[in-house]
C-alpha cells in the first residue's frame, strides 16, 4: 500500500505524518508537493498540520486551491483513503470535501495538550481497528480547531454516522456537538484536529493514534480483496 | 481602481472573537456596548479601469477565496 | 565622495558642525577615530553604518573585556562565540547548534511583533549555520501581574512566541518566567534555539572568493526598525519622523519558506558563506562576512528589493527588515541557487560582489555613496573598560540576618503561598499555548526540570534548560551568576543528561552606573568560575544592556541556556513521582538560607541579605552522583531543588500524576527555615521499593550525604521534621494553589 | 446606536497576511490585484442616543482596546 503525504508551503507535519507511517505499519510513503497533478500511483492520501500559507486569511484557504486538490478530489471519489490531520482537516473543509468549518478556539487561544477522544464511529476506513465507544489519548495543537455547521447539517452528519471523533470530557475549542473528527458518506475521507501522528510512541507520551495506521491497512486489504472478488482485479 | 471588500461571520455563526471584544470592553467601563460583531476589511488595488468587469472578477475573488461561505457572509465597494 | 541622494539628509558638514552623530550614540572620539579611518568626514549613510557597527549590540563594545573572561573551548566545542551559533560535538558526525538572543526592548514597546521577531531572529541563527532548528526556549520576566500594561506584555509577548513558533513548526519545549517589580517597564525576552547538524555541513559567515557575486533571499527591505537611536533634525516634523521608522512586523510563514530553501541550498554544497540579516540588517550581515574572509565587498543597492518608494542609502542599510539573509556563492551556481529559491516560491537578487580592497563599498543611482574599511566597521571600535564601584546596597546587605524573621507556624499556608507565587507557580498557560510536540521528537515536554528532545536514528537525546535567579544575582552577583551555571546543570542532569555547553544572555541594567557594572563583573566572573569547574563552556551569547525602568535598573539577570546530552533514550528521567511505595531521598545539605528565596518574597514581602552559597566541588560531586545513579538504572524520579526549596519540590513532585508523599526530614534547623531554605547543590530523588537499598549504598559510596526522606503515595502531602508534623493537607490543595495561580490573575 | 470601526495596518508596516492574499490571487489568475491589505471590521451595538458622547467613547475604546496603535490606524463611524 502506498501513501503520499502532501506539502504545502508551511506544512510542517508532514515529517511527522511520514514517520508516523514508516513507524506504525511499515508501508512506502512519499512526500507529495503541493503542485502534483497526478496521484495515481498513491493509495491513500495523508493531509497534514501545520500552517499551510501561514494560515493567512482562513486556516487551509489558500491552501485548498492548490493544483494537488483536485487531484485528491478524484482520489476521493475513486473510493481511495484521505486523512487530513488539523490544518489537513482544515484544508479538506475548505475545499468541499467535508462539510462544516473550522473557527477560531471559544478560548481564543491555541491550546496544545493531550485530550480524551471517544471512538464514535469504527467503521471507517481510518478507525475499523477501535471499538466504537473507546476511550484513546491523543493530544492536540491548534488555535482554530472550533467544529462549526449548521443544525442541518449536524443532522446530517448524525444520520450517516460521520461523527468520526468527539471529545471525552472537557471541549478545548468550542466545537459543535464536541466533534473531534469526521468523514465524508462513504467513509473513506476523514478530518480530524487531534493529531494521530503524534500518538504512536510510548516515549512521545501516548500510542492512542496507532491503530489509525492499522485501520487503513486494513481497509486496503479488503478493499482489494472485494475488488478481486468482484474480478474487478485490485489494483 | 479599488476595491474594499467587508468580510463578516454569519449572524447564526459563534463570533468568540467578538464576544471577547465585548467583554473586555464591559471590564474597561464600556457597559453600553452590548454586541461586537468582528468581520475582516479588505483593500484590494485591482489594475484595471473596467469597471463591471471588476465588479465580476471581485466577486470570483471573494466566492473562491475571500470568503468562507460556510461562515461568513460578505460584500464590496469598488471605487475610482 | 558623492553626497547621499536624499535632500533632507544633514550634509557632511551639519554632521560635524550640529554633532549630529551624537544622536546615533557615537561619542565625540569616536566621531574623530571615524574621521582618521576614512581619512575625511563621514556622510550620512557612513555615520549610520559605523554607528550601528560599534553599537554594544554588535561591537559589544562595554561587555568585551567581561566576555574574554570565560571558558569557550571544550575537547567537544566544534564552533564558539563569533559566528551565529556555537557547536558542540555529540558523536556519530552529528553536533547540536544553539543560542540565546534577547528581544527585550521591541518588546516592551509591541509586546507580540517584538517577541515574535525575537523568535525569528534566533532561528535565523541557527539555520545559518546549515543546522535544522529542533527547538525553542524562551526566558521571560515581567513585573507584577497585579498591574494591567504587565499583564498586556505578558500576554502578547507569549501569543508572540507561540505565534511565531508554531506556525514555522520548531516545538517550544521549555523555558523559564518570573514576575517581579524589578522588571516592571522593562521586561525580558530571551529567546534560544537549538539544531542539529552534520558535522561536514557546517557554514561559515565568510564572503570568499573576489569576484563572486553576494545575493540577498528574503522579502523586500521597508523602513522597519531603522536606528534605535533615532535622528531628529530641524527639517524633519515629528510627523516625517513617525514614518521613517516602523516597527518590525514577524512573517513565520516567509520564515519557514526562507528556513527550507536556505537549508535545501546549503545540501547542494553550492555555498561559500551565508549569514542572516539580523540586527543592523544588511550592514552588519555584509561588513561581517568580508571581514571574515579578509575581503571586501560592494553592494548596489538599487538591485535591493524594497518594499517602499524612495529608500535611501542610509535606510536600507540600517533596516532590520526580517526574515533575510545574505549569501555569497560562484557565479557559475547562480541558475542553481535561483532554482531552488523559485521552488519555495522566493527570489533572491544579486545585490553585490566580493572585492580584494578590505573596503565596504555602497552604490546607488549611478554614485558611490559610501566607502569604508571593513576591518575599521568590524574589529576597531574602541573598548571600554568602564569604572565599577561596589553598590551600598550590597555593602548593606551583608549585615542582615536573615534568619531574624519570626517563626512562620502555619507551613501549609506558607507553602501555598509560596507555590502559589506566580513565579512559581505552574506554567501550563504559558506553554500550553505553544506547540511542543511539533516534530515528534520531545520526550519530556515542559513541565520538569529541563526538556528533552530525541535524535531520530539513534537512542541519544538533548536535555535542554534555561536558568537564572535574578534575585541571587542582585543580592551577590557572583554567587548568583555561579547559581544560574549550576542549576541549569543540575536540571540536566536530572533530566538524564551530561552537560555539555551554555549560551549566556547578559541582562542589566545601564553600563556607565559603575554600580551596575560591577554587577556585571562580578556575574560573569561567576558564571566562568562555574564553567570552567562544571566543564560547560561558553558557546555563545548575547548582551543587552540599559535594561532600566523608573525605579532604576532590573536585577542582573544573567540568563544561562545550557544543553546536555543524553547518552540513551533509556536514561531519560522527569521529576514527577512514578509509583505509590517508591522511596524518596534528598541529597545534599540543607542550610538556614533564605536570602533571596521565594519564601523571604511570598511570605514576608522581603528581598535582602546574601543569597545561598555555592561549593562547585559539591556541586560537581553531585553531578556525577545524580548521573551515574541514573544511567544505573537507579532511580524513579528526579528533580533539583530551587526555588521554594524542599517542601516545594515535595509538592511539584506529586503533581504530575497526583501522588503525595509521607517523609519526615531530620534537621537542626527550625521548621520553616528548613522546609523552605534554598540552599544549592540538593536533588530529591525518588526509585522502586526493591532498588533503595541500591541506591542508598551507592550514595554512600559516592560520598553525596544523602537522607532517606519517606515514601510515595496516598493523596496527602504530609512532611514532618524532626518526627513533628509541619505540613499536611491533600497534595490537591495546594495543586489548586499552583495551577491556578497564574490563570486566575489572567482573566 | 451603531459603531463601525475600521482597523487598517499602518501604511509602512509589513502586512505578511495581505502579500499571502494577495501572491495567491495572483496564482488563481487574478493577474490585476496589484496589491492587497487587510484589516479589521467591527460591529459595536452601543446602547446610547448621545452622539456626541459615543464619539468620544468610541475613540476611547479604539485607543485603548480596538486599535493596536503602535501598528495600526483606526476609524469609525456611527449610526443611528
Ligand atoms: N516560558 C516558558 N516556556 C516553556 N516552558 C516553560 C516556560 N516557563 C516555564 N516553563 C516550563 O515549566 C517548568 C517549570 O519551570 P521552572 O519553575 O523554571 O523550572 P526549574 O525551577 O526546574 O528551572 C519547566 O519544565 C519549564 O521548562
Ligand atoms: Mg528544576
Amino acid at each position: 500500500m502506498k501513501f503520499a503525504v502532501l506539502v504545502f508551503p508551511g506544512s510542517n507535519c508532514d515529517i511527522d505524518m511520514l514517520k508516523a507511517v514508516e513507524d506504525t505499519i511499515q508501508q512506502p510513503v512519499d512526500y507529495v508537493w503541493h503542485t502534483a497533478t497526478d496521484l495515481s500511483e498513491y493509495d491513500a492520501i495523508l493531509v497534514p498540520g501545520g500552517f499551510s500559507y501561514g494560515d493567512y486569511l482562513r486556516c487551509g484557504a489558500i491552501a485548498q486551491l492548490a493544483p494537488v486538490m483536485n487531484e485528491v478530489r478524484k482520489a476521493a471519489e475513486q473510493g481511495k483513503f484521505v486523512l487530513g490531520v488539523c490544518n489537513g482537516f482544515q484544508i479538506l473543509t475548505e475545499a468541499g470535501l467535508l462539510p462544516g468549518a473550522l473557527i477560531r478556539n471559544n478560548s481564543l487561544k491555541f491550546r496544545c495538550h493531550p485530550v480524551e477522544l471517544k471512538v464514535e464511529n469504527a467503521n471507517t476506513a481510518f478507525t475499523n481497528a477501535y471499538e466504537e465507544g473507546e476511550v484513546v489519548t491523543i493530544p492536540i495543537a491548534h488555535g482554530e480547531g472550533n467544529f462549526y455547521c449548521d443544525d442541518e447539517t449536524l443532522a446530517k452528519l448524525k444520520a450517516n454516522n460521520q461523527i468520526v471523533f468527539r471529545y471525552n470530557g472537557d471541549n478545548p475549542n468550542g466545537s459543535v456537538a464536541g466533534i473531534a473528527g469526521i468523514c465524508n458518506e462513504r467513509g473513506n475521507v476523514v478530518g480530524m484536529m487531534p493529531h494521530p501522528e503524534r500518538a504512536v510512541s510510548e516515549l512521545l507520551g501516548s500510542t492512542g493514534g496507532a491503530r489509525m495506521f492499522a485501520s487503513v491497512l486494513n481497509a486496503f486489504a479488503s478493499q482489494a480483496k472485494a475488488g478481486a472478488a468482484n474480478g474487478a482485479g485490485a489494483r | 481602481m479599488k476595491a474594499t471588500v467587508y468580510v463578516t461571520i454569519k449572524e447564526n455563526v459563534l463570533d468568540p472573537q467578538g464576544n471577547a471584544v465585548q467583554g473586555s470592553l464591559q471590564t474597561l467601563g464600556f457597559s453600553e456596548v452590548s454586541k461586537v460583531r468582528i468581520g475582516k476589511y479588505l483593500e484590494l488595488q485591482l489594475d484595471t479601469n473596467d469597471r463591471a468587469q471588476a465588479e465580476e472578477r471581485v466577486k470570483a475573488m471573494c466566492e473562491k477565496l475571500l470568503a468562507n461561505t460556510v461562515v461568513e457572509d460578505y460584500r464590496f465597494e469598488l471605487e475610482g | 565622495m558623492a553626497q547621499t541622494t536624499a535632500a533632507k539628509e544633514p550634509t557632511i558638514e551639519q554632521i560635524a558642525d550640529q554633532k549630529i552623530y551624537k544622536q546615533f550614540g557615537v561619542s565625540d572620539s569616536e566621531y574623530e577615530l571615524i574621521c582618521q579611518f576614512l581619512g575625511r568626514k563621514p556622510n550620512y549613510t557612513e555615520i549610520g553604518v559605523f554607528s550601528v557597527m560599534w553599537s554594544e549590540h554588535c561591537a559589544y563594545k562595554n561587555s568585551k573585556p567581561l566576555l574574554r573572561r570565560f571558558p569557550t573551548t571544550g575537547p567537544r566545542v566544534l564552533m564558539g562565540p563569533g559566528e551565529g551559533a556555537g557547536i558542540v560535538d555529540i558523536g556519530d558526525n552529528q553536533a547540536v547548534v544553539f543560542k540565546i538572543e534577547s528581544h527585550n526592548h521591541p518588546s516592551a514597546v509591541e509586546p507580540y511583533q517584538g517577541a515574535a521577531t525575537g523568535v525569528g531572529g534566533i532561528i535565523r541563527d541557527i539555520f545559518s549555520m546549515g543546522s535544522r532548528p529542533i527547538a525553542l526556549l524562551n526566558s521571560l520576566r515581567f513585573g507584577k501581574l497585579d498591574n494591567d500594561r504587565v499583564r498586556y506584555l505578558f500576554e502578547h509577548v507569549v501569543s508572540g512566541i507561540a505565534g511565531y513558533g508554531n506556525c514555522i513548526g520548531i516545538p517550544t519545549v521549555a523555558g523559564e518566567v518570573m514576575f517581579d517589580e524589578a522588571y516592571e517597564g522593562n521586561p525580558l525576552v530571551n529567546a534560544m534555539c537549538v539544531g542539529l547538524i552534520d558535522h561536514d555541513q557546517i557554514q561559515r559567515g565568510v564572503a570568499k572568493g573576489v569576484g563572486n557575486p553576494v545575493f540577498y533571499v528574503g522579502p523586500a527591505t521597508g523602513r522597519d526598525g531603522i536606528h534605535g537611536a533615532t535622528f531628529a533634525s530641524e527639517d524633519l516634523t515629528a510627523e516625517s519622523e513617525a514614518k521613517r521608522s516602523a516597527v518590525q512586523v514577524g512573517d513565520p510563514f516567509m520564515e519557514k519558506l526562507v528556513m527550507e530553501a536556505t537549508l535545501e541550498l546549503i545540501a547542494s554544497g553550492i555555498v561559500l558563506g551565508i549569514q542572516d540579516m539580523g540586527a543592523a540588517g544588511l550592514t552588519c550581515s555584509s561588513a561581517e562576512m568580508a571581514s571574515k574572509a579578509g575581503n571586501g565587498m560592494e553592494l548596489y543597492l538599487d538591485e535591493v528589493p524594497q518594499r517602499e518608494e524612495g529608500m535611501t542609502a542610509y535606510e536600507m542599510m540600517l533596516s532590520e527588515s526580517q526574515e533575510r539573509m545574505l549569501f555569497v556563492t560562484e557565479p557559475q551556481h547562480e541558475e542553481q541557487a535561483k532554482a531552488i529559491f523559485e521552488r519555495w516560491g522566493l527570489h533572491c537578487a544579486k545585490v553585490g560582489k566580493v572585492t580584494d580592497d578590505g573596503r565596504l563599498r555602497l552604490f546607488h543611482k549611478g554614485e558611490q555613496v559610501a566607502d569604508m574599511p571593513v576591518k575599521a566597521l568590524v574589529d576597531d571600535c574602541p573598548v571600554y573598560n568602564k569604572p565599577s564601584k561596589v553598590p551600598d546596597y550590597y555593602l548593606k546587605n551583608g549585615s542582615i540576618d536573615t534568619n531574624r524573621y519570626e517563626q512562620a507556624t502555619d507551613l501549609n499556608d506558607a507553602l501555598k503561598k509560596v507555590l502559589g507565587s506566580p513565579s512559581l507557580a505552574s506554567k501550563e498557560w504559558v506553554y500550553s499555548q505553544y506547540d511542543y510536540q511539533v516534530r515528534t521528537s520531545t520526550a519530556v515536554v515542559p513541565g520538569s526540570d529541563a526538556a528533552v528532545v530525541t535524535i531520530r536514528g539513534t537512542r541519544k537525546a538533548l536535555a535542554m534548560t534555561t536558568d537564572c535567579n535574578g534575585r541571587y544575582v542582585y543580592l551577590d552577583p557572583e554567587v548568583g551568576g555561579k547559581i544560574a551555571v549550576a542549576e541549569a546543570a543540575r536540571n540536566i542532569v536530572c533530566s538524564g543528561g551530561e552537560p555539555l555547553a551554555i549560551t549566556d544572555n547578559l541582562n542589566f541594567g545601564s553600563p556607565e552606573k559603575p554600580e551596575v557594572f560591577w554587577q556585571m563583573e562580578k556575574a560573569v566572573d561567576g558564571m566562568a568560575e562555574a564553567c570552567r569547574f562544571l566543564e560547560t563552556p561558553v558557546i555563545g551569547g548575547n548582551v543587552s544592556l540599559y535594561n532600566e525602568n523608573a525605579k532604576g535598573a532590573i536585577y542582573p539577570t544573567p540568563v544561562v541556556g545550557m544543553v546536555g546530552l543524553v547518552h540513551d533514550i533509556d536514561h531519560i528521567t522527569t521529576q514527577e513521582f512514578k509509583q505509590a511505595g517508591d522511596v524518596i531521598f534528598l541529597l545534599g545539605e540543607t542550610k538556614a538560607e533564605i536570602g533571596g528565596s521565594e519564601f523571604q518574597y511570598a511570605v514576608h514581602g522581603l528581598t535582602e541579605g546574601r543569597p545561598p552559597e555555592l561549593d562547585l566541588e559539591t556541586e560537581r560531586r553531585l553531578h556525577k552522583t545524580v548521573l551515574g545513579a541514573i544511567q544505573q538504572g537507579l532511580v524513579a524520579s528526579a528533580h533539583d531543588l530551587s526555588e521554594g526549596g524542599l517542601a516545594a519540590a515535595l509538592a511539584e513532585s506529586g503533581f504530575g500524576r497526583g501522588l503525595g508523599a509521607t517523609v519526615n526530614f531530620e534537621s537542626n534547623l527550625r521548621p520553616d527555615l528548613a522546609l523552605f531554605s534554598e540552599s544549592q547543590s540538593r536533588v530529591l530523588l525518588s526509585a522502586k521499593p526493591e532498588q533503595a537499598e541500591s541506591l542508598a549504598a551507592y550514595l554512600e559510596a559516592q560520598g553525596v550525604p544523602a537522607q532517606k526522606l519517606g515514601t510515595v503515595g496516598g493523596d496527602r502531602l504530609t512532611i514532618s521534621v524532626n518526627g513533628h508534623a509541619a505540613i499536611d493537607a491533600p497534595l490537591n490543595e495546594f495543586r489548586k494553589e499552583w495551577k491556578e495561580a497564574i490563570p486566575c490573575r489572567m482573566q
